[in-house]
């Protein structure tokens, strides 16, 4: 098998990125989230995104330095507290925040990815979490129907990569990333390590190389 | 003791030999200080682990706690993905969550996310930890800083879920969740019921057992 | 932390089983299937059982051997293809079969052991499978909705775990393993080894301990 | 050449460099043989890995293909467990996937998991493969072994799924469905299109660029 390393740099990466672009990112309080592609995203003038995940980190870390320098339009996430500005932002009128469940975005996400029209949680049932939702009831129990979310690109953060895509994350960095990692059409990861196919045990790879579309190396000018 | 750490104290006795416990941001994270010597739990971290220890000597890379603290972790802790993580949450794997509370009222719903107009934080994992864990305690505060109620008739503001919380743990009481009533359990040291009554607005019953607050000598 | 070891024998583990009961049985062709628990239940003379899992193996592997010793009255699989036995009885009427899509029947354990009410999944639309479902369409796609799955018990088979519970599972025998981990009220796993907590890669783990209530070490008498 | 070898040999045809390819048992398995030299698959198995290979030399512990054969895995391969080895299956992450069939219709429709009464192993991995693939091959031969059609203007056997058949491959012809039309795109050596339409039961056109079956010289 002769495949390509699937290695790209940030220029060839930063011709992908467009205007109004919505973007998956990984990351929880910015651990496991890619922040020389973050920056890139910022250097590049790239604006009025839709960015999807956890939470928005703050304002000089993470994803946050996106909200802060006004490149978003609208936010999709668990959580924004950390983030003065998201809320600023969001009371002012000056982006749309939408807050969904943790566990409802991940679910979400998973259906993204995997082919499927949603799920039925119990999770804001009797909150204003269920405004609008289509709600079903089995055995006297309400659930809503939370529905698949996709973006055009996802950008992932891994601990080590093969050449062929294979990803591995490191400790509490792994969390949304591999559910992102199905759910965009364009799916970039940065990585600590790029290593021979091979290299890593075919136990170990948390995403399967076939979903990652290009990597990038920390660090990579 | 502060209000925060005996509120911590009382609830660390809630906990029993082998629960799997996810602790909320703020006073939750004091309960393990608290726990009977005989007592050992496994700390659910929502950002995607089990095995959640303190932290002992420097950061570890990539190692955090749901606040986003560096933390430490144990022998024999697993990670794994957001879904995983509130798959457990969700499915009922979690013995018990603690988290603190804006409001609670007499039906055992929770506010603690978001006031309107003025802090808009988002639930985060909160609403799921809630829906899910089999024994849902809130530690807070009795009152707000200015003196008014917060264990309510029925909350004001948006709830994180409805009827789901069993117990209430303040530095004045405890209260309990038995058939759909709130049940005063246990009133702290000093306290008199009529203090509890006075910054108390949702209606309950004192329980025949209701007794001083159970805390260690 | 001076958690005990969850090894138990297979005698305290028989004490669990109970004519009626249903049963989650991890592997694919009988690769991932706890073979000394399956022929414990054989053994023991438990009848009436309700097993699900990917499929029924043959008459003398995996859990195909309970079928063909008539102790099943209920089976929930993909394939029973590969087991003469099953499809005799089924045409037979001694046994029900419920036959579902893999990989629903991995989303529906997954959703039992998630707190999910179900999932929607395109899979079965305009077949047979949509039969007595509830059907929701969204942006013109039609969907089941497809129903949690739980059993009393789950029988799985690990490769290596610690005393706590914490599970791998080798290569190709993975499989349903770690959905039906969640998805049962009682969670015993057959495992090669057992080793010391911390002597597994957390990394590495691919069931926690906290899902897992017993082990029982492969061979053991 | 026997009819199965030429078949999956056209099939082969079919692949492009860098396919995630999902193959059924029975014939399917036949295509990596015949895989043209610069065409480089990555064969899913939808009992938990990616990158299917040939077993060499004994067998492997725990590695099966989805027959439940022992085979061997490439450099690179991962595994993974059944929830996610539909999600790759159904959301669309394969490119290709090749299966028998009983019966195909006019409208696209796959029948290959029963035969009500006689046959019924079940559908497997197979309804989700139908609906979730990008492309979905039928590689069988063209008439029953009594001579009966297979290719029908509507299944009369239980379906797989409903309209997701792109191509059929028969040891007699290539059919495509182009905008919901069964398309006759090739004919093999020495087959006429009379010899086609005596055994085929649908309705077809023949496409204006209908050629002889592309085979490798």
């Amino acid at each position: 098998m002769s495949t390509p390393c699937k290695r790209i740099s940030y220029a060839e990466l930063r011709s992908r990125f467009k205007d109004g672009m919505s973007i998956l990112f990984g990351g929880f309080m910015a651990v496991g989230t890619p922040d020389g592609i973050v920056r890139d995203l910022l250097d590049s003038g790239v604006k009025d995104l839709t960015i999807i995940g956890n939470d928005t980190a703050t304002p000089d870390s993470g994803i946050g330095i996106l909200i802060a320098n006004r490149r978003v339009r609208k936010v999709i996430s668990s959580h924004i507290g950390t983030n003065p500005e998201t809320g600023r932002q969001m009371i002012a009128g000056e982006i749309e925040v939408e807050l969904v469940p943790q566990g409802t975005l991940a679910e979400r996400i998973r259906c993204g990815g995997a082919g499927l029209g949603g799920v039925l949680t119990p999770t804001g049932v009797g909150t204003i979490v269920e405004e609008g939702k289509t709600k079903l009831s089995f055995d006297g129990i309400e659930y809503l129907v939370e529905r698949p979310i996709r973006a055009d690109m996802a950008i992932l953060k891994a601990y080590r990569a093969d050449e062929k895509g294979n990803l591995t994350y490191q400790r509490a960095a792994r969390n949304f990333n591999p559910l992102m990692a199905l759910a965009a059409d364009y799916v970039v990861a940065e990585t600590d390590e790029i290593v021979n196919a091979g290299d890593i045990d075919p136990e170990l790879v948390m995403t399967p190389g076939i979903l990652v579309n290009a990597l990038i190396l920390c660090g990579e000018k | 003791m502060d209000a925060k750490n005996l509120i911590a104290c009382r609830v660390a006795q809630e906990m029993k030999n082998g629960d799997v416990v996810n602790l909320g941001i703020g006073l939750p994270t004091l309960i393990p200080d608290y726990l009977p010597e005989d007592v050992h739990i496994t700390l659910q971290s929502e950002n995607g682990f089990l095995g959640l220890g303190p932290l002992l000597g420097e950061p570890i890379p990539n190692l955090v706690n749901a606040g986003g603290k560096p933390c430490g972790m144990v022998p024999g802790t697993a990670f794994f993905d957001s879904a995983m993580s509130f798959a457990i949450i969700r499915g009922g794997h979690v013995d018990v969550t603690v988290l603190g509370g804006l409001q609670v009222d007499q039906e055992g719903n929770l506010a603690n996310w978001m006031v309107p107009g003025k802090m808009v934080p988002g639930m985060g994992g909160a609403m799921d930890l809630v829906t899910g864990a089999k024994n849902v305690i809130v530690a807070m505060e009795h009152a707000t800083k200015d003196g008014g109620a917060k264990i309510l008739k029925r909350c004001s503001l948006p709830l994180t879920a409805a009827r789901k919380v069993r117990s209430i743990v303040t530095e004045l009481a405890v209260f309990r969740f038995i058939d759909g009533q709130l049940v005063l359990a246990e009133i702290a040291p000093g306290v008199t019921l009529e203090d509890i009554r006075a910054r108390t607005e949702a209606e309950f019953v004192v329980s025949p057992q209701c007794c001083e607050m159970k805390l260690p000598k």
